[in-house]
């Protein structure tokens, strides 16, 4: 079984190829590029990777314009089918935007644009996108984002802490995010949406292959799945 | 017909650009007298033409307009006028 | 200048004077054309005239730079210099300035600047795959310094974040002799095949001429004479309308473009910068020989009622003009409507030797090209030979009362302190290929070559201090810092571009120093085989008589044929021994030691010695190649303590440093001696590196030992964690301080 | 005293924002039929409270915080209400 993926293309996405080099890198498997305005998926996917970037400038709000875009209702579909979906980055808001992911992400509590490497602690590895790393493992990955800051209501938080949906947190808070989250997923455990980059932390002279491992994770649960 | 939106974020969420926007007036108090600013909040406008044949409905579509696309109704609340 | 609309009762002189030009350039223009122009050939003619599309104070002595070289495959002439990286890869690169708009509006301007050289670099077929930046500031305390970083740091962030390229490296000075015009030059770097590589010339007649981008609007109406003058008390009233970044726009531009050429229908491609539609027009068609018909009305409009001369000067951003091959404009609308861009075919090329507008039915401009280019001014102004600053005695220079305050207050000051608040704002990482960015302890930024082993080494220096107090030294420490910068990140250095930011080429001090730095830079590329590939001038950097400290901004790429085998100063490991290579007479004059410990701004600059710049460079290249090194940074501002303890900082560990020289210890600790290095080696391979080092010829001498937390030298003694938390404390300090 | 101050790119300067808002709108008019939308502006809106004893007094200051920080009058223009 080869690991297939696909990475959407919005206009202004900028992370499009990072993702797709990131994932075939990380596990061999073969990934697609799918246009936005495209109104079907390949078949048999094993990943659907939101990237990260500008999608359409990030202007009005981040993620808005292209979580109505035609590829996103498709996403929606294949999300409730159970195909495996993560949102990096812009992706994160795209899939927050779509209603996929609870909450939104805000302005960063610095009102500026951070770009640095960051710690993150994994706080569920039991999950297709965490199982290659240890629970509480530390890993380094980088962020480039100026609206990173997740807010949610205090029922929704409670909900997202008491059913386990954070999968990533940051060890020093540089946003102002709630609770510390960097990394969210759905109920279902299948839709993960993350502000910080796996996608630039695949080989070591990037600073950090982390980011390897949750592709390889991704590999792996495909594979047990089979 | 124009429609003017306006969109802020819900009270109980931190507007920090407006905290920020805030701090500075206060902060530029001692030289201009601006200590007298208090509970700053920071939206967005848009203003545009709609086609519609009544008000009536072109509010409905500007409203439904804000709900899939100009406001975040997780985090944001708007207003629309139309005239 | 609001130009805008024509009121009637001035004659064309008077237009012609109010467009920037001389009376004599005017009368060259009758007497070519044998008639009056009408307003719009007027504002054609001064735009291709004016010092920054003509280059008439600057050409002549352009002129001495080394263009040729085994690597270069398009030198000067074309909107960026492409040197062949092997393997059938070229790499295109430019540096422009964007000084003028950056004051007026600092976000826009620096934002508009970064947007207008990457359009430089696709233009001819390149991924932009790195961006750097060179900014000069202010003096901090000066009222308006402040809200100028805050908006330039942010525009520059702001449009290549969105466009997704990384910003690896930059360099950031703050003096008041920029108080009234500050200095932003950025600079792109592109990935292309060396056989797909396009240019501006338009091939052939009775081909389509295509418009796609963004609309047109009125914006920056005249900004390339704008540039061309000087500041004075009322200029920001009459500023054209500021040019607005549209990055996201941009970032469509470069996949449509990318992809328009892919097809294979592109014969010839320009963007449209400076001078928008004229230049870009007048160009493809004079480079070709040829001649041009445009249809204004067809130029996809933002607003109404814009006339000829609104559109032919506008300086919108985000668009491109291209000339198709016969029967290609499906492909090219296909592509187009793909990424949601405006685009018409306005025109076609002909053999008439013409720039031939139409706008409503009518002939608003009918110029021959020849004299657009041939008969543009050419100046040679006159000059003085600048004066420089002597030579300091060695025994005047004061020790420091302290050596630990000194240091302190050296990596403190405004010019030595980190970056760090400006470059996090910057994505250096998007392409994910980033290899060493601002914040990594390089000296310069590398990006893989995307899918090889390869890499490109790119940094951005210039020492105005130096080339102020000695212009023609202060031009080969540029070029010489920035082939340093390359050699000790493990690189062949290959080629450069360059930015000239000066004052008034009609004070004929000011034009001395421009001819003095020239000759300086262009020594130093020949002695170090450097080429320089692509430039750009910016001239008129002065407010109310007051210019600029020259300032001739090197940008220069290297290449790595393999990065595994790089090097940088974040490498060093305790135990391990420094060795200095590079001789150590003393250099104090113009040094940050004496202006930031001493208030002294004087003294002659330290000599570039480019025979041993050459040697030692040469030297050092080879022992990374041969993995003898890892652990290298090279001396440059503040000299050797400050190196160190850059190493020590960006290594993690401590430095233990001795003065082994006879010289004084302050003199020792802070002199800017040129052609210098530290490597970091293990003990038992120390002797083997200088004896090597001995055979080269190349002066080596063991100065420290990496250990512990803390810098000790002579009396000097600081923990690492003291020095780092003075050394990043002053920028957030300056830029959080309220409003 | 309740301020309100609108912010928007002043006529001639490109609104980038406004031209992708339409975009969108017009563009994802297939699915949500919003073809009908054109002129879109997006500018800044902020609402504060300032002390003040008489409208006057607070109008002129708000002004003069529009030039000095809310506006960056280069580009944009502000227009200032008091309540
Ligand atoms: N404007 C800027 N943009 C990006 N990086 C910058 C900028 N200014 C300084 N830096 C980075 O800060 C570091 C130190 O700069 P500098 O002292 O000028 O380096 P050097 O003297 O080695 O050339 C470098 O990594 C440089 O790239
Ligand atoms: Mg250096």
């Amino acid at each position: 079984m080869s690991f297939k993926a696909a990475v959407l293309v919005f206009p202004g996405s900028n992370c499009d190829r990072d993702c797709k080099v990131a994932v075939e890198r990380s596990t061999g498997g073969h990934v697609d590029m799918v246009w936005h305005q495209d109104t079907a998926l390949p078949s048999g996917l094993d990943l659907i990777v939101v990237p990260g970037g500008f999608s359409y400038g990030d202007y009005l709000r981040c993620g808005a314009m292209a979580s109505l875009s035609p590829v996103m209702a498709e996403v929606v579909k294949a999300a409730e089918r159970g195909v495996n979906v993560i949102g990096i980055c812009n992706g994160f808001q795209i899939l927050c935007e779509s209603g996929l992911l609870p909450g939104a992400l805000m302005r960063n509590n610095t009102l500026k644009y951070i770009c640095k490497p960051i710690e993150l602690k994994v706080e569920n590895h039991n999950t297709a996108f965490t199982q290659g790393y240890t629970s509480g493992q530390s890993v380094w990955m980088t962020q480039g984002n100026a609206d990173g800051n997740f807010v949610a209501d205090a029922d929704t938080l409670n909900a997202i802490e008491g059913n386990g949906q954070v999968v990533f947190r940051y060890v020093e808070n540089p946003n102002g995010s709630a609770n510390d989250i960097a990394g969210l997923m759905n109920t279902r455990g299948n839709v993960l949406g993350m502000m910080p980059h796996p996608d630039r932390a695949f080989e070591a002279e990037l600073g950090s292959d982390d980011g390897a491992t949750l592709f390889k994770s991704l590999l792996n649960s495909a594979l047990t799945a089979a | 017909m124009k429609a003017k939106v306006h969109v802020f974020l819900k009270p109980g969420v931190l507007d920090v650009q407006g905290k920020a926007v805030e701090g500075a007036l206060n902060g530029l108090s001692t030289v201009q007298g601006w200590a007298n600013v208090s509970h700053v909040r920071v939206g967005k406008v848009l203003e545009f033409d709609v086609a519609a044949t009544t008000a009536d409905e072109a509010k409905a579509q500007v409203k439904d307009m804000c709900d899939k696309l100009l406001a975040n109704t997780v985090i944001e609340s708007y207003t629309v006028e139309v005239a | 200048m609001t130009t805008t609309t024509a009121p009637k009762p001035k004659s064309m002189a008077d237009y012609a004077a109010e467009f920037g030009l001389k009376p004599d350039e005017y009368q060259v223009i009758l007497d070519r054309l044998g008639r009056e122009p009408n307003y719009v050939e007027l504002g054609v003619f001064s735009v291709m005239w004016s010092e920054h599309c003509s280059y008439k104070s600057s050409r002549l002595h352009l002129k001495k730079f080394p263009v040729t070289g085994d690597r270069v495959i398009c030198g000067p002439g074309e909107n960026a210099g492409v040197i062949d990286i092997d393997d059938g890869q070229a790499c295109i690169f430019k540096m422009e300035s964007h000084n003028h708009p950056s004051y007026i509006e600092p976000y826009q301007g620096a934002a508009t600047g970064v947007g207008g050289i990457m359009r430089d670099v696709f233009t001819m077929g390149a991924r932009p795959v790195a961006l750097l930046n060179a900014l000069r500031f202010g003096e901090p305390d000066h009222p308006k310094t402040k809200r100028i970083v805050e908006g330039v740091v942010a525009g520059i962030g702001g449009y290549g974040n969105c466009v997704g390229v990384p910003t690896v490296a930059g360099e950031t000075n703050f003096h008041s002799g920029y108080n009234g015009n500050v200095l932003v030059n950025a600079m792109c770097v592109g990935l292309a095949d060396a056989d797909k590589i396009f240019y501006s010339a338009a091939p052939e007649p009775g081909l389509p001429v295509v418009y796609f981008g963004s609309k047109t609007g009125r914006d920056g109406i005249h900004g390339a004479t704008m540039s061309s003058a000087e500041f004075t008390e009322d200029s920001e009233e009459k500023r054209p309308t500021v040019q607005v970044g549209d990055p996201f726009a941009e970032k469509l531009l470069i996949e449509a473009t990318l992809e328009l050429m892919a097809t294979g229908a592109v014969a010839a491609i320009q963007d449209m910068g400076a001078a928008g539609l004229t230049s870009s027009s007048v160009e493809m068609a004079g480079k070709g020989g040829l001649g041009i018909t445009l249809d204004l009305d067809k130029v996809p409009q933002r607003e109404e009622n814009m006339s000829a001369y609104e559109m032919m000067l506008s300086e919108s951003q985000e668009r491109m003009l291209a000339i198709l091959k016969p029967g290609r404009e499906a492909d090219g609308y296909r592509v187009f409507e793909k990424w949601g861009l405006d685009a018409a075919v306005i025109g076609e090329t002909n053999t008439s030797g013409r720039i031939i507008l139409t706008h409503k039915g009518e002939v608003v401009c009918d110029l021959p090209l020849a004299p657009l280019s041939d008969d543009a001014p050419l100046y040679d102004r006159p000059w003085v030979e600048p004066k420089c600053e002597p030579e300091l005695n060695l025994a005047d220079i004061p020790a420091p009362a302290n050596l630990n305050d000194a240091l302190l207050a050296m990596i403190s000051s405004p010019d030595m302190s980190s970056k760090r608040w400006l470059w996090e704002q910057y994505d250096r990482h998007v392409m994910a290929d980033t290899l060493a960015d601002s914040s990594t302890g390089h000296d310069a930024g590398m990006v893989r070559v995307h899918g090889t082993k390869k890499a490109l080494a790119v940094t951005s220096d210039c020492t105005p201090r130096y080339v102020l107090a000695n212009p023609y030294e202060g031009g080969k420490q540029a070029v010489a810092e920035a082939w340093r910068n390359l050699t000790a990140v493990g690189a062949d250095p290959i080629a450069i571009t360059d930015n000239l930011n000066f004052g008034s080429p009609e004070k004929p001090e000011t034009m001395g120093q421009i001819v003095r730095a020239i000759d300086g830079m262009a020594e130093a590329c020949r002695e170090l085989v450097f080429p320089v590939v692509s430039g750009n001038v910016s001239l008129y950097n002065e407010t109310n008589g007051v210019s600029i400290p020259p300032t001739p901004t090197v940008g220069a790429v290297g290449l790595l044929k393999d990065y595994d085998q790089r090097a940088g100063y974040n490498a060093l490991k305790a135990g391990q021994v420094l060795v200095l290579i590079g001789a150590t007479v003393g250099e104090m004059g113009s040094s940050i030691y004496l202006r930031e410990v001493h208030g002294i701004e004087a003294g002659a600059p330290p000599k570039v010695n480019l025979k041993a710049e050459k040697r030692n460079g040469d030297f050092v290249r080879d022992l990374i190649k041969t993995k003898a090194v890892t652990a290298v940074h090279d001396l440059s501002d503040g000299g050797l303590v400050i190196a160190a303890l850059e190493m020590g900082l960006a290594s993690k560990v401590g430095v233990e440093l001795k003065n082994p020289s006879g010289l004084e210890d302050h003199v020792f600790a802070f002199a800017e001696d040129q052609a210098r290095y530290l490597v970091g080696v293990e003990d038992a391979s120390a002797h083997a590196l200088l004896a090597r080092a001995a055979e080269a010829g190349v002066p080596a001498q063991v100065v420290g030992l990496a250990t512990g937390a803390d810098l000790i030298y002579a009396g000097l003694s600081l923990s690492l964690s003291s020095i780092k938390a003075a050394h990043e404390a002053w920028l957030p300090a300056y830029m959080g301080a309220p409003t």
